[in-house]
């Protein structure tokens, strides 16, 4: 056991490296934008009524202090970080005064929710259709299945969704397009909210699925129509073992363990999909909020996104890589 | 080299049909060359057409032949998939085989920088890029900045072959011939990297051109130049499917699933190629 | 009961590959028939890609595709039930699989699931098979690894926790524990050290020998026949060239090749000069004309190229396919030191 | 009489486990070997795995640096990872043999270049005619020639004429001293005793020395002068072969003769294992820390406890 804890010291400071190299960065990023969120603001205030110069430009100087500007660079670095521990990261522009943070947190649960159904799904039942795949190679309906895994494996995230907008928005239009929920039901813990995230959910996370599970199928098929070959297959066959004990604990219970790795690779991949999801169905999530940011010239709350990306997607990683020696006996801890 | 291929030509329909729609789309974007428009000229024919045998692909509200206009929009596209691809196959196969071949503290030290590569999300670290460049973030810088965050994962698999390679004895025995390291990596081990290396290029532009098409539609681009992301910007702009437009959005679509297509099934039929126990499995089952 | 336990006629068995238009067949076993003896252990001699490994893929029934069988038969003989591998149904061979008849493979890393303990392999090979559940099958078990003297700790091991001569100890454990009437082992000890491979081969004869049960054994190490087969066939090239008594084979081979095969073994006090066997094994896919081993040959005639010797009786059980079976002389024999007889060419 | 090659009191141990791990496997512990320049021959190391055997052709193939002790080639240190003109002029003396022969060249490659870069890079040689004529030599002298062996893959030539050719690569940089690693453990009966004859025929007729690793007594009873037993990192017996492997006294040497399986009794089946001795080599072990090695005369020492 203490070997194990080892095993995850190390990788919590993998994940500590991740996460301090991808936040510096987009802080860095953001640092260069010539869009300066005080001048921002400051046109927005003016358009609306007018001030006088003096005012104006006390306004900047109060703006300025508020967002650090008037400090040398490492200086609010510093800062950011000290803020960044306690989840400040400024008032946000789109929806000023709202913290950024706040609308990110906001944001975030629907983001993981979709996320996460739509990877478990898509990983399951690609990995056991590929798995039955690679193993029944004769099955004409197996064979079928990877036919189209083929056709649907290169369709980018964008265009799956896109098209089911375009199904079932214009040609069929049975299913909500847009948003996370109903807008005349309540956000509450109630059944017919739940009802209706689900139903609204359906379409962006078949989307996902649609353009994750291909993957996941052909991977596993090449994973299995190697793993058939290895000896312990062979021998149990010659052991007559039951087909589907050969299948399901011999065959696709290995083939998972370097599956698993893969998830942990696609995981950055597959949230920059997710993102880009929910712009499609405007589903109140990451997604969304950053295309808004980004529209909205809100350099607070883009940086905001993309830290919390980074964080998120690392910890999840973090998370699949401590599941890895529990599925996985041979895994040298330590 | 070539003999192999004629025969993956002949006997892997995978390959075959890969191989075909990656050319008649390399032809069809070399045919801009010919346009009669350039491609910046707006309402030079009658807007809204649907495709007809006077314009094959129809007209966009923009007043543009979108036959050749599209031809202009892939062109742009591939080169911009070319170039990350083969970018980030450089670093992909410096660092790689570097990490590979040397093992030890060096490939620890790589693989880390690796990993942290391979685990950030690039979606919004892009989007991070155009908020700070807006129109400067042309398709050239697009393609620098997706291939210094595109190579990890396929650095990753190069070095397993470079690991595997390391130890086998041949190595050893052109050590002991007096071969230096770089000799021993460019002229006894790149040959077995460099399907791979093909493999992989494909499935990249598939991933590079994905990102630029997203980027593209949510007009984080320079929308002045056509490719399929900004083609199909213009026509979300126009509200194609409501207005009844669909040529501007479907046939656009429809050629870039099949441009995926193509290259992943060049990919996929290479991969296959290399890996020997698949094609002995494709032997067996050829009867 | 009486009669062979398995008998072999005219098999044949090649490889028919389809690459990129080409055919290739490759015929890795060509017209091999043999008996094996209840109680017996019958050794299987051979270079790699022989033409061994396949001929036991058929007898296991696990010929798989680019492997067909063409020709020829095998039949167990299980107390009256008897089973022909090459043509019998799923369901037959499964009905037979570990009662009567098991296996054991090649001792490495990766005979066992990695991911499963030792205790869930031995339930998933064995308790169908043994028909037993509950405290009656875990006594089954225990009782079995007692007998083989290995430790009940292994049961909730995982494979990589285990030595590679524990592993092979428990292969061995499981392809007993239904006490089949019919092994067929291949290879066992290869990639096993000396003083390990010493342990396995009397583990695995004491209990063939409790349970009166047939091996047929395959290795390309000649020491290890010597120790181990009561009787050995020499295939060479996809045929059986020489067949006989272990002691009869090295001593009075009347076959070069295995005179060959027996002469080169150095042994351990024995300091004459070892001769080595020029050439290289044929092709499969296309193998010389005749005898095939006769461009390797130096008893070669005319006739060797031009005709194919079959496989007659030359002594008491002994049958050798050689023209010149009666002009082949022992080159070496091991353990008697002095003059070497030479081959008279 | 000076020496080639001295091993001088060499340990070398590998960190287990991560890098917090301070536990240690000492893979070779104080190796002492001395073969001297002007009297070739054939020196055997024998062991089972884990017995560090590996690990101590790749000490003296300078391929791991000694954690204690030193290596010396003509009285200069051989170091690991060295690139300057020592480690050079050590590389065209002192070459490896390679285990499996058709693991040996670049399947994707002609094997001919590696006898010419060898002739190029030790040998100085940049006239075509030179080089050729260094290949051709070398080739002879393992019984091929240069026309059978120019141009072709490995993939057309035989598992014989590929170790061959792997040898001859060695010597076309007049290496003194071959390092085989279970040269012979991979290959077929028939080709085994081709290749360990070579090696013989190396000794006698060129004078080179060669360190031959093997698991197997037969053969090196069969091709040694001297022999050298190892368990698990530490030399138990040492000495001429044959009167070594004639009488072995530690119990580990003995019960390595004893589970040879031999030919001389075919057919006895002979099996028994020799417990005792096992047990007593186990003991044995469980003492070798506190144990030297005892001269029994003529250059035979063994391990005895005290």
């Amino acid at each position: 056991m203490r070997s194990y804890a080892f095993f995850a010291l190390k990788r919590l400071i993998q994940l500590a490296v991740v996460v301090f190299a991808g936040t510096s960065a987009a802080f860095l990023v953001a640092h260069f934008s010539p869009i300066s969120p005080v001048e921002t603001i400051i046109g927005r205030v003016s358009g609306q009524s007018s001030f006088s110069p003096a005012a104006i430009e006390s306004l900047r100087a109060t703006l300025t202090e508020l967002f650090g500007f008037d400090e040398p660079l490492w200086q609010q670095y510093l800062n950011f970080w000290s803020r960044f521990i306690r989840g400040d990261l400024g008032p946000s522009l789109i929806a000023f005064p709202t913290p950024a943070m706040e609308l990110v947190m906001r944001a975030l649960p629907w983001t993981v929710g979709l996320l996460t159904v739509a990877i478990v799904l898509a990983w399951l039942l690609g990995n056991i259709l590929g798995g039955l795949a690679g193993y029944y190679q004769n099955s004409r309906l197996l064979k079928g299945f990877g036919v189209i895994a083929i056709g649907i494996q290169p369709i980018p995230y964008y265009i799956t969704a896109f098209l089911m907008v375009v199904l079932f928005g214009y040609i069929w239009p049975v299913m909500p397009i847009s948003g996370g929920f109903a807008m005349e039901i309540r956000p509450a813990w109630t059944l017919d909210f739940i009802l209706t995230v689900l139903w609204h959910a359906l379409l962006p996370a078949a989307s996902l699925v649609l353009a994750g599970i291909g993957t996941w199928f052909l991977g596993m098929r090449a994973l299995v129509s190697n793993i058939v070959t290895e000896d312990y297959v062979t021998y149990a066959e010659l052991a007559g073992v039951r087909r589907g004990t050969i299948v399901g604990g011999y065959v696709i219970r290995n083939a998972l363990v370097p599956q698993l790795t893969a998830l942990a690779m696609a995981l950055g991949g597959i949230f920059s999909g997710t993102i880009i999801t929910e712009q499609v169905f405007s589903y109140p999530g990451l997604g969304t909020l950053l295309i808004r940011a980004v529209n909205g010239g809100d350099s607070g709350l883009v940086l905001a996104v993309s830290c919390v990306a980074v964080i998120a997607v690392a910890a999840a990683i973090f998370v699949i890589d401590l599941l890895h020696p529990l599925l996985d006996p041979r895994v040298k801890v330590g | 080299m070539l003999t192999t291929i004629r025969d993956l030509f002949r006997y892997n329909i995978e390959f075959r049909i890969g191989s075909i729609l990656v050319t008649v789309i390399v032809l069809y974007s070399g045919l801009s060359f010919f346009s009669p428009y350039a491609p910046e000229q707006i309402y030079v024919v009658i807007p809204d057409q649907p495709p007809s045998l006077t314009y094959w692909f129809g007209t966009n509200s923009r007043g543009q032949d979108l036959f050749w206009n599209l031809s202009f929009a892939f062109r742009n596209t591939l080169v911009f998939g070319l170039i990350v691809a083969v970018l980030s196959r450089v670093i992909s196969i410096v660092v790689g085989m570097t990490a590979g071949y040397m093992g030890g503290m060096t490939d620890r030290v790589l693989m880390f920088f690796n990993d942290i590569f391979v685990a950030l999300p690039i979606f919004p670290i892009l989007i991070l890029f155009y908020f700070v460049l807006r129109n400067d973030l042309d398709t050239y810088t697009l393609a620098l900045i997706m291939a210094c965050l595109g190579w990890a994962f396929d650095a990753r698999l190069i070095r397993s072959v470079a690991l595997g390679l390391r130890h086998r004895e041949f190595t050893r025995q052109a050590t002991f011939a007096g071969m230096g390291p770089v000799r021993i990596m460019v002229e006894e081990h790149l040959p077995y990297v460099m399907p791979i290396i093909f493999s992989t290029a494909m499935a990249n532009m598939i991933w590079s051109i994905g990102f630029e098409v997203t980027l593209g539609v949510l007009g984080f681009t320079n929308l002045n130049i056509p490719t399929i992301g900004t083609t199909l910007y213009w026509a979300n702009s126009h509200s194609a499917m409501l207005v009844g437009t669909w040529w501007w959005i479907m046939i656009p679509v429809i050629l870039i699933i099949l441009t995926f297509l193509g290259l992943f099934l060049l990919a996929v039929s290479i991969n296959e190629h290399i890996d020997p126990r698949s094609r002995l499995r494709r032997m067996g089952g050829a009867e | 009961m009486t009669g062979p336990i398995l008998t072999v006629e005219g098999l044949k068995a090649y490889y028919q590959i389809c690459q990129f238009g080409q055919h290739l067949e490759v015929r890795a076993v060509d017209d091999i028939s043999l008996q094996i003896e209840r109680g017996e252990v019958y050794g299987i001699a051979g270079e790699s890609s022989s033409g061994k490994t396949s001929l036991i893929k058929v007898l296991a029934a696990a010929t798989r595709p680019p492997l067909r069988v063409v020709g020829g038969s095998a039949r167990y003989d299980f107390g009256g039930k008897g089973i022909d591998p090459t043509t019998a149904s799923e369901a037959e061979i499964r009905a037979i699989r570990w009662r009567h008849l098991s296996y054991i493979m090649q001792g490495s890393m990766s005979v066992l699931n990695p991911v499963r303990r030792i205790e869930r392999t031995f339930r998933d090979f064995a308790q169908r098979p043994l028909g037993l559940s509950g405290a009656a099958y875990r006594d089954r078990i225990e009782e079995h690894l007692d007998h083989l003297r290995l430790p009940k700790s292994v049961l909730r091991a995982y494979p990589h926790e285990l030595s590679g001569g524990m592993r092979q100890r428990v292969t061995i454990g499981l392809a007993t524990v239904c006490r089949p009437d019919f092994m067929i082992a291949d290879e066992p000890t290869t990639a096993l050290d000396v003083v390990v491979q010493k342990d396995v081969l009397s583990l695995l004869r004491t209990v063939q020998q409790d349970m009166g049960a047939s091996i047929i054994f395959v290795t390309h190490d000649m020491s290890v026949h010597a120790n181990m087969a009561d009787r050995i066939g020499i295939i060479y090239a996809g045929r059986l060239v020489e067949e006989g008594p272990t002691r009869t084979l090295f001593t009075r081979s009347r076959h070069p090749y295995t005179a060959h095969l027996v002469a080169s073994l150095p042994v351990i006090g024995d300091t004459r000069p070892r001769p080595a066997l020029e050439g290289r094994p044929p092709s499969l896919a296309n193998p010389p004309r005749g005898c095939r081993f006769h461009p390797r040959c130096p008893l070669a005639i005319e006739r060797c190229a031009r005709e194919v010797p079959p496989l007659e009786a030359v002594g008491q059980r002994h049958r050798s396919a050689c023209w010149r079976a009666e002009d082949v002389r022992p080159l070496l024999i091991p353990g008697e030191t002095g003059q070497t007889a030479m081959v008279q060419a | 009489m000076s020496a080639l090659l001295e091993v001088d009191a060499v340990s070398k141990s590998f960190p287990m486990g991560g890098l917090l791990s301070r536990e240690q496997i000492e893979a070779v512990v104080d190796i002492d070997v001395t073969l001297l320049q002007d009297r070739p021959e054939i020196f055997t190391i024998v062991g089972e795995s884990g017995s560090g055997k590996t690990t101590l052709a790749r000490l003296i193939l300078g391929l791991e640096t000694p954690t204690r002790g030193e290596i010396r080639h003509l009285g200069q240190p051989v170091g690991a990872g060295r690139f300057g003109a020592q480690r050079h002029a050590f590389m065209s003396a002192v070459q490896p043999v390679f285990q499996n022969p058709f693991e040996a060249f670049n399947p994707l490659k002609r094997v001919d270049r590696y006898l010419a870069s060898t002739a190029r890079a030790f040998r100085s040689l940049t006239r075509r005619a030179e080089i050729e004529a260094a290949m051709d030599a070398a080739l002879v002298d393992v019984g091929l020639s240069l026309e059978e062996i120019r141009g072709r893959y490995p993939h057309e030539l035989s598992g014989g004429q590929l170790q061959r050719a792997a040898i001859a690569r060695a010597l076309v940089c007049e290496a003194r001293i071959l390092i085989a690693d279970e040269p012979v453990s991979m290959v077929d009966a028939s080709l085994r005793m081709a290749i360990v004859n070579l090696l013989r025929r190396l000794r006698d007729d060129k004078g080179v020395t060669v360190i031959y690793i093997t698991h197997d007594l037969a053969t090196a009873y069969y091709i040694s002068d001297r022999i050298m037993i190892m368990q698990k990192g530490r030399v138990v017996e040492t000495g001429p072969a044959r009167r070594v492997l004639n009488a072995p006294q530690h119990p580990y040497s003995r019960l390595l003769k004893a589970s040879v399986l031999s030919a001389a009794d075919a057919g006895q089946g002979n099996l028994a294992p020799a417990q005792d001795l096992f047990e007593a080599s186990q003991e044995a072990l469980e003492v070798a820390r506190d144990s030297r090695m005892i001269d029994l005369g003529e250059g035979h020492s063994v391990r005895r406890a005290g």
